[in-house]
């Protein structure tokens, strides 16, 4: 390693809490949804940190996994975006509380 | 010794340009901001011994991921249209997005010069493609199945969310 | 003789039941005569059994009524002298009111349930009578009061009518807790309820216990005979009809209480206590009875107050010690009570249905038959000498009198002065209805003979009924004593003595006479004073029950359903239930629809389980 | 009596067989409906009469089932009667003929309606026989959805809020009934190494005080809650006043004698010195409620909740029976549900037949029923006077046995119930007042008593006057097993 | 990847090959009906296949099992996917759902929730969880031109993808700390008393979020309600019923150990429970619109499975899966008579929308009261049973005060499950004409209340088979 793993958990957790912070505060859609890419991005950091630490190859895989699976979640999401831009000519989370309570 | 000071710089580079993503008011500027983080995140991976998940990141995420999302961004048009941030953007906004994109153009040509397995303090162990893809078509083998279906059902499914009413009533025509 | 006892009860239940449950499907007469027929039976019934009950009485169980554990209670019947006699005077007197009743509700639509109430009015009184255990006997007590109710607010139209008949069960009922707590506690002392077993095991009892449960008693005796404090129901009882209140109010019903204070009078006579209670008890209501009946203006009214000053004289009797005393009396009483109100309600039909006896007056010309048989009963209850009253009421004053110590001599005082109260009330009331010119507006209604001809043999009893226990004075054997085997009621007082009090007794008839005739020969309009206001209202003495009583009542009932029941278990029901669901809409708040806020929570979920781990690990 | 036909599942599911009956027929046709539920009824009552007629009073079960139905739980499949129960089914079998009758002219959605009075039938001779607490409580809980259907769909104005109501309190009571049964279940597999259900095993199990004292309160909280006992009395008003007819007679036959029934089945036995410990309290409840209900009571002005204070006053009276633990005034208890039963399911007819005819049951509009209805208005009388605890009719026999039973062992509890008499008198005779008497109503229907109510009371008063006069067969019946039961709570 | 693991995972095989046979069938034939009578036909044969097909071998590549316990999953899930898809029939038409896709997403989720709960790597349970996941991005915002289903589809979308990275994140915190994916070494690998034990717990923090998001525990439910509402009502079904059953089968296993590990996560457990258990509760009460109540339902249900969870051992996995059948049953039938009062202008959502329909619909209206008694847990429907194998379970393991509040619970459930009852029965009819029900609807619905009447009556069958299957 070059580094120690605490340090490099640190960074991913301040990435990921950077993400997470992203997805709470933005209204915007897509801006949500860049926020979980930046999360998923600093799980990546982990698995590889991680894959490096036990030296074995799995964590690295499951990276691969998961950008797979990020990829198609991406596109459902940014469908689906572009599905409610048509609606309501928007996509301000703000705006989708036609059901509450 | 090196690569630690690199790791830390690529870090930092990493967080800046995750928070200047974050705050950008233009999705497009974040994105970009965003590509940039993940250039960063690619360089540590290299760093730490996966220099194929390196080079998917910036494939798959750079590439890809990102690029739907600016496609999107722009065809939705939803930048904001404001006066404000109409006008061009000064130093202010350039200043941080040059001095970052500087960083990792250093940091990149620093490692293209670096060779992993004599530097000092790199470990010796690292994925090579062929562990990789090894482990990735034997051991999960099933995975990777899950994951084309995985990946045809999104096609589909963004297929259908994205379908647009006229083209709904043709297909009912049909039916 | 088994199946004429049986039948002496039987007879009246059928009639009742028959009539309730198919009079109305029968020709009109046809009631009349079942409910007649039943009664006259029952009558005969007693009469021909009437030898069996000499000396111990004649034992006799139909069927087990109740049986549990050590409880047992029969449908038995035990005729002894002391039931015989009450029985043929209950059976007779109720036989010739029936018949009575019959010419006096001809016209009414409602006639059968009327005999139905009567005939089963009489089955119970009969039960009473006759019953061998006090359950039984509660049963009778409570039917008594059940045909009561239902009889006094027989006119049911009129809401006063039923508010009588509602105030006599609900103040009789009152009294019946006593009796039944006495009833418990002597199952719980003797281990049975039999009247026979009570009264032979009563030697065993401590004082204490015996007075408690005699004043139990007495206090059961005394709702049903309208007796001080429970006596204000009688003068309202006389919204029935007439029939109603000569064979209930004046004649049966209101003496049960003597009856059941004579058939326990061994279980009573233990504490001196009690008796003296008793005797209090019983002249202070002959008192303020008649005060009460100086004043009244519905004829009715001043012989429902005459009624309950002479149960008055009965109870004191029973306070003497003299059972045969209060019997006579009670005998007497009945008779003549029975034909004055017969006789009055035949002179308020005479008046055109008017009840009122400042309306009437000059009644004698109207029917003179009628007066005559009025006065008949007013000198009997007046004590005129060689009446049946006045043998009977000198027998208890007498009696009184023998004891010779100050309080007993005291109550001889307190009777006299009652006996010329009565006498003046009667005669005030002969004044009023018949002398002077008819003051009202209405024609007459006449009687019909059926409602005449049970006054003669009445009118005959009544005035002649002091023979049943004629005292040695009078050359008398005292025949009822000596059934009753009570030998030691027969007084043995020297012969001074004795025309001193039978000279009292009529100086106090005459006294009351002549007050009468001077006071009311004449009618005149006035003012009623606030004494008489006072006497009116029998002493205020409903204002007070109703302050004391029925508005606490009241009170805690509103309080009991608007304060407790809505109030706070509602309350307390609805504001759980209003917690909840203002606890739901809070919670229900956090889904406010918005997808951020929705991000935080999941956040905030974080945070709690991190911090749950750290609170462990620190812990 | 040892047979090996089944006549306990038949009797018990006869009913059941009855309602889908009623929902197959109703399908067709829905006006024969009432006549499969009449005569399913007629079949119970006719059985259950013949098991409490075949039988002599003798100590133990007359009948007894006994089959394994969910091993994992080691739940049984045990029914057993006895005097007690038999007592019992025949007044629910009866009281259901009755509860038919009253629905007949049922317009809407007639074949669930009996449907469901049906299965309230099963689950009431289901409770009554049942002697594995799970099964038990399967019917104790299943009693609630007919009723609660009864009150919600065929109720008055505020069926909602009464239904659930009823359904919440019961509820609550049993659930804590229910977790009680799990724990001592438990408790006793970890003591002997099987887990059982049965309640004779049951009784064997070794408590501490507290345990048994925590126990008895869960069981006591479902029953009291059923009864009513005072303060946990207010569903009941509402439940009767909102409920139809039909539901009313039976929450007040069926429905509150499970609650004592429970008591003496198996809170009681369960848990003797709980019980015994706890008596004084449940006393102190009885006799509160019984003032309590009395003063409430004679403030409404709905005859249908003034009858149901009256229910609640005279439950009171049982449970002070129960109370005082001694036979005599357990056999009062029991005499006295029965006969509270007959009579308030009576008073419940004609209250229905009341508000068929004028419309109302407000008392301020009632007023002068004797006029136009002599007949109706004379078993309303009867029914009343029975209720007021007239000597000779049904319920003094039971209230003079528990007194009886009271003062002998607490004189001050017996005395101050004895004025709760004539509390009742006080309301009972308002209520005859405001209705028969008086002059002050006109009712759109004059037509008396018709045929079908005629065979509705006739009986029901013919019992009122029969249970007065001579409850003895009853109480020969009830003799053994209310002995035993005390001997199992151990006597004073 | 051997002919072996092929065999063993035969059932999702199927379930996978024949969604996206349909899915391309559905192209070249659009012919609606016929394809969700095929999907449905799938799916039972999955069921069949995972019911009599021996597994060759029982560990697939340390990814998945085909243990007794996963075949009765697989099983059960598919039936209900058959199930959702035969009372789907007049709905999809009534929508003009593309029948293909429709279909080819609901088996393809079928194969997702089967593998998940199959799952016994982190891998195989990512995977099978996205799976799940992504079909149902799509199916929940389904109905096109639905401004409520967009919506709807949106929350999902939103919560799915950040549970997802907290799922990724706590994935890889718990690998880092024990350097495997394998889940019970995993969970091992956390009693040893390491530096890095504080990081596997951050990680199971992180992986409990994402677990109580997808069962939609307190406090990560409130998409729930949002979701149930604005999804067609038979994905809402499937919601509700199968895919959180999926999660927490999956987890079962895993809680089935002992050790310090395990107690962290069953104390994190312990309070999930009862806070989503009474919030749940409460915040049902004041619910007007039917679907909603139910998702609030569905919250407070999920709390009552987490105390058989935590309970764990025999008796409450048992308790887990026979509540977990029952609760599927009753759920799943009171969204399948929502389906069923659908037409053109929209589902029945709002209780005043219900007032009155018994009087045209005694059938509907009476299989609708039975699921909802059954969901309170009155006897003799199977929910009595169900809530009755949890107490017991809670007393045997030393949660009485588990069981307590959830008899707690169950009294406040009472006043939320009678209010549309009630308004069924009430006599004044809403004057709605609404569609007769399909066949396929009425044998769904009808073969639901007669499960849950013979479950009432009679449990032991089931007990036994889930005693038999437990892991």
């Amino acid at each position: 390693m070059i580094v120690p793993m605490e340090h490099l958990l640190i960074l991913a957790t301040l990435l990921f809490a950077l993400g997470l912070g992203c997805v709470l505060v933005r209204r915007n859609l897509i801006m949500i949804l860049i926020g979980v890419e930046i999360m998923i991005n600093s799980v990546g950091l982990v698995l590889v940190g991680a894959s490096a630490f036990w030296q074995q190859v799995d964590g690295q895989i499951m990276v691969l996994i998961l950008m797979a699976i990020t990829a198609a979640e991406v596109a459902i999401g940014l469908a689906l975006v572009v599905y409610l831009h048509q609606q309501k000519k928007s996509i301000d989370v703000g705006i989708f509380d036609e059901m509450r309570g | 010794m090196i690569a630690t000071l690199m790791f830390y710089l690529l870090g930092a580079v990493a967080l800046g340009a995750t928070v200047m993503a974050i705050i950008q008011r233009n999705p497009v500027y974040a994105v970009i901001y965003l590509v940039k983080s993940i250039f960063s995140l690619a360089l540590i991976f290299y760093l730490l011994g996966a220099p194929l998940i390196a080079a998917l990141q910036v494939i798959i995420y750079a590439g890809a991921i990102m690029v739907l999302f600016l496609f999107v961004v722009m065809m939705l048009e939803v930048t904001p249209t404001n006066a404000a941030t109409r006008t061009a953007p000064g130093w202010f906004h350039w200043g941080p997005v040059l001095l970052l994109a500087l960083t990792l153009v250093v940091l990149t040509l620093m490692l293209i010069g670096l060779d992993p397995a004599s530097a000092e303090g790199v470990p010796r162990w690292h994925a090579s493609p062929r562990d990789f893809g090894y482990a990735l078509f034997k051991e999960y083998a099933l995975a990777v199945k899950i994951i084309s279906f995985q990946l045809s059902f999104a096609a589909v499914g963004a297929f259908h969310v994205g379908t647009t009413e006229r083209r709904r009533a043709r297909q009912e025509d049909v039916s | 003789m088994d199946i004429l006892l049986t039948l002496i009860l039987l007879l009246p239940l059928a009639g009742g039941v028959i009539n309730a449950c198919f009079g109305n499907r029968m020709p009109r007469p046809a009631p009349v005569f079942i409910a007649s027929g039943a009664v006259i039976g029952s009558f005969l019934a007693c009469l021909g059994s009437f030898t069996v009950a000499a000396g111990e009485g004649y034992r006799l169980v139909l069927f087990t009524w109740l049986k549990s554990g050590d409880f047992q209670a029969d449908i038995g019947l035990l005729y002894d002298p002391l039931a015989a006699i009450m029985a043929l005077m209950v059976t007779g007197v109720a036989s010739l009111i029936h018949l009575y009743a019959a010419g006096y509700m001809e016209d009414d639509p409602d006639q059968v349930r009327f005999f139905a109430l009567l005939n089963l009015f009489v089955f119970a009184m009969l039960t009473i009578v006759l019953a061998d255990n006090l359950l039984l006997l509660f049963l009778g007590w409570e039917g008594v009061g059940f045909c009561s109710y239902g009889l006094i607010g027989f006119w049911y139209r009129k809401t006063e009518n039923a508010d009588a008949g509602r105030k006599a069960f609900i103040v009789t009922r009152t009294g019946d807790l006593f009796f039944t707590v006495a009833l418990l506690w002597l199952f719980a002392i003797f281990g049975t309820v039999s009247i026979e077993g009570i009264n032979a095991g009563v030697a065993d009892l401590d004082l204490t216990t015996a007075t408690v449960i005699s004043l139990l008693l007495l206090f059961g005796a005394c709702g049903k005979s309208a007796q001080v404090p429970l006596m204000s129901w009688l003068p309202d009882a006389m919204a029935g009809p007439t029939p109603v209140s000569a064979l209930i109010h004046a004649a049966t019903m209101v003496t049960a209480g003597v009856y059941l204070l004579c058939r326990l009078f061994p279980l009573v006579s233990l504490s001196p206590l009690a008796l003296a209670v008793i005797a209090l008890i019983g002249i202070a209501t002959a008192f303020y009875a008649a005060t009460c009946a100086l004043a009244q203006n519905e004829i009715k009214r001043v012989l429902a107050y005459s009624t309950m000053s002479q149960v008055g004289y009965m109870f004191l009797a029973v306070g003497l010690g003299s059972v045969s005393a209060a019997m006579f009396h009670l005998l007497t009483h009945a008779f003549f009570k029975a034909l004055l109100f017969m006789t009055a309600g035949c002179l308020i039909n005479l008046a055109g249905h008017e009840n009122d006896i400042r309306r009437m007056g000059g009644m004698r010309q109207r029917s003179p038959l009628v007066f005559w048989l009025f006065i008949a009963g007013l000198l009997c209850l007046a004590g005129a000498p060689l009446t049946s009253g006045f043998f009977s009421k000198d027998l208890i004053l007498a009696t009184a009198f023998a004891h010779g110590d100050p309080f007993h001599l005291g109550l001889y005082g307190l009777g006299v002065a009652t006996a010329a109260l009565t006498s003046l009330y009667c005669f005030r009331l002969a004044y009023l209805v018949f002398a002077g010119d008819f003051r009202g507006e209405e024609l007459p209604h006449e009687p019909n003979s059926l409602m005449l001809w049970p006054l003669y043999p009445l009118a005959i009893i009544g005035l002649g009924a002091g023979l049943l226990n004629l005292p040695h004075l009078f050359a008398g054997g005292s025949w009822l004593s000596g059934w009753l085997d009570r030998s030691q009621d027969v007084l043995h007082l020297s012969l001074n003595t004795e025309y001193l009090l039978i000279a009292a007794a009529v100086a106090v008839f005459v006294l009351g006479w002549l007050v009468a005739g001077l006071r009311y020969r004449k009618y005149t309009e006035h003012q009623p004073s606030l004494v008489s206001r006072f006497l009116l209202s029998g002493w205020r003495v409903d204002n007070v029950f109703d302050v004391l009583l029925v508005q606490p009542f009241r009170n805690i009932g509103r309080f009991c359903s608007q304060g407790v029941e809505i109030g706070l278990i509602e309350g307390i029901l609805n504001g759980a239930a209003r917690g909840c669901t203002d606890l739901g809409s809070r919670l229900r708040g956090f889904a406010d629809g918005k997808v951020s806020a929705y991000l935080q929570g999941l956040v905030w979920g974080f945070v709690l389980i991190i911090g749950w781990f750290l609170l462990r690990a620190l812990i | 009596m040892a047979t090996d036909f089944p006549l306990l599942s038949l009797l018990l599911f006869t009913p059941l067989a009855g309602a889908l009956l009623c929902l197959v027929a109703g399908t067709v046709n829905t006006s024969n409906v009432r006549w499969v539920a009449l005569v399913t009824a007629g079949a119970v009552l006719i059985l259950s009469l013949v098991l409490c007629l075949i039988q002599t009073p003798t100590a133990g079960w007359l009948l007894y089932e006994d089959y394994s139905w969910i091993e994992a739980f080691g739940i049984r499949y045990t029914l057993g009667l006895d005097g007690l129960s038999s007592i019992l089914i025949l007044l629910t079998a009866f009281l259901q003929v009755l509860a038919v009758l009253v629905s007949w002219q049922q317009k809407r959605a007639p074949a669930i309606f009996f449907a469901l009075l049906l299965i309230l039938e099963t689950a009431a001779i289901g409770v009554l026989l049942a002697l594995d607490m799970i099964l038990f409580y399967l019917f104790w809980e299943l009693l609630l959805i007919p009723m609660f259907f009864l009150i919600g769909v065929w109720g008055y104005q505020r069926r909602f809020y009464a239904a659930v109501k009823f359904f919440l309190f019961t509820l609550i009571g049993s659930l804590c009934l229910l977790l009680a049964v799990i724990s001592l279940y438990l408790l006793h597999g970890d003591q002997t190494g099987t887990y059982t259900f049965a309640l004779e095993a049951l009784k064997q199990t070794e408590l501490s005080a507290t345990q048994e004292l925590v126990f008895f309160l869960c069981f006591m909280a479902a029953f009291v809650v059923k009864v009513p006992l005072f303060p946990f009395h207010s569903w009941l008003p509402d439940a009767h006043a909102e409920g139809p007819a039909a539901g009313s007679v039976d929450l007040a036959g069926l429905l509150l004698k499970t609650g004592v029934y429970g008591m003496i089945r198996f809170a009681f036995p369960l848990f003797p010195d709980a019980a015994r410990n706890a008596m004084p309290i449940l006393a102190l409840l009885a006799l509160v409620g019984l003032f309590y209900a009395a003063w409430v009571a004679f403030q409404q002005i709905d005859i249908k909740r003034i009858v149901a204070y009256s229910s609640i006053s005279h439950m009171g009276f049982v449970i002070l029976g129960l109370a005082a633990w001694n036979q005599t005034a357990w056999e009062g208890s029991v005499l006295l549900m029965v006969n509270h039963a007959v009579t308030t399911a009576g008073l419940f007819a004609v209250v229905a037949m009341i508000q068929q005819r004028t419309g109302t049951r407000n008392l301020d509009q009632l007023g002068g029923l004797w006029k136009s209805h002599p007949n109706m208005s004379a078993f309303f009388l009867l029914f009343c006077m029975a209720s007021l605890g007239l000597p000779g009719l049904a319920n003094f026999a039971g209230e003079i046995l528990i007194l009886i039973g009271v003062f002998a062992v607490k004189p001050l509890w017996a005395i101050v119930a004895v004025a709760g008499v004539l509390f009742s008198a006080v309301y009972t005779l308002r209520l005859v007042q405001e209705t028969l008497w008086g002059n002050n109503c006109e009712p759109h229907d004059k037509q008396d008593l018709v045929s079908r109510e005629w065979i509705i009371l006739i009986p029901l008063a013919v019992l009122v006057v029969l249970l007065g006069c001579y409850p003895q067969p009853v109480l020969d019946l009830l003799r053994e097993p209310v002995s035993s039961l005390l001997m199992s709570g151990g006597l004073p | 990847m051997t002919l072996e693991s092929l065999h063993s995972l035969l059932p999702q095989i199927l379930l996978a090959l024949g969604s996206t046979a349909i899915l391309l069938g559905g192209a070249w034939v659009p012919n609606r009906r016929l394809w969700l009578i095929v999907g449905m036909l799938v799916a039972v044969a999955a069921a069949l296949v995972a019911t009599f097909v021996e597994p060759a071998q029982i560990d697939i590549l340390g990814l998945y099992t085909a243990s007794a316990y996963a075949r009765f999953c697989t099983v059960f899930w598919s039936l209900t996917v058959a199930a959702t898809l035969l009372i789907s029939c007049r709905y999809a038409d009534l929508y003009r759902f593309g029948g293909g896709e429709y279909t080819s997403l609901m088996l393809f989720a079928a194969a997702g929730m089967s593998l998940l709960s199959a799952a016994t790597s982190f891998v195989g349970l990512f995977l099978g969880l996205e799976v799940l996941t992504l079909a149902l991005y799509v199916l929940i915002a389904f109905r096109h031109g639905d401004s409520r289903g967009a919506e709807a589809g949106m929350k999902y979308l939103v919560f799915g993808a950040v549970a997802t990275a907290f799922l990724a994140f706590g994935i890889a915190l718990i690998y880092a700390a024990t350097g495997t994916f394998n889940l019970e070494a995993a969970a091992a690998g956390l009693q040893t008393e390491e530096g890095l034990r504080p990081l596997g717990l951050a990680g199971w923090a992180l992986l409990l979020v994402a677990i109580g998001f997808k069962i939609s525990l307190v406090p990560f439910h409130l998409w729930t309600p949002d979701v149930y509402q604005g999804a067609p009502a038979p994905v809402s079904g499937l919601l509700a019923t199968a895919a959180k059953g999926a999660v927490l089968a999956a987890f079962l296993p895993l809680l089935m150990m002992t050790g310090e590990g395990i107690a962290d996560i069953r104390s994190v457990l312990w309070l999930l429970a009862i806070v989503t258990m009474l919030v749940g509760s409460f915040a049902a009460l004041p619910q007007t619109n039917i679907k909603r109540m139910l998702a609030y339902s569905s919250v407070v249900h999920m709390g009552y499975l987490l105390i058989a969870l935590i309970v764990a051992g025999d008796a409450g996995s048992q308790a887990l899966l026979f509540y977990l059948v029952v609760y599927t049953l009753a759920t799943f039938g009171a969204f399948g008579i929502v389906t069923t009062f659908a037409d053109e202008n929209g589902e029945l959502q709002d209780y005043e929308d219900l007032r009155g329909l018994a009087s045209l619909y005694p059938r509907r209206s009476a299989m609708l009261s039975v699921f909802l008694l059954s969901l309170t847990g009155i006897p003799p429907l199977a929910g009595f049973f169900a809530k009755f194998g949890l107490f017991e379970a809670a007393f045997r393991g030393g949660y009485a005060e588990l069981a307590v509040i959830g008899v707690f619970a169950s009294i406040i459930s009472v006043y939320y499950y009678l209010r549309p009852i009630i308004a069924l029965y009430s006599p004044e009819s809403a004057v709605i004409c609404r569609d007769v029900a399909a066949r396929g609807e009425t044998l769904v619905l009808v073969g639901c209340s007669l499960l849950i009447l013979a479950l009432g009556v009679y449990p032991a069958p089931l007990l036994s088979l889930v005693e038999l299957v437990i892991p």
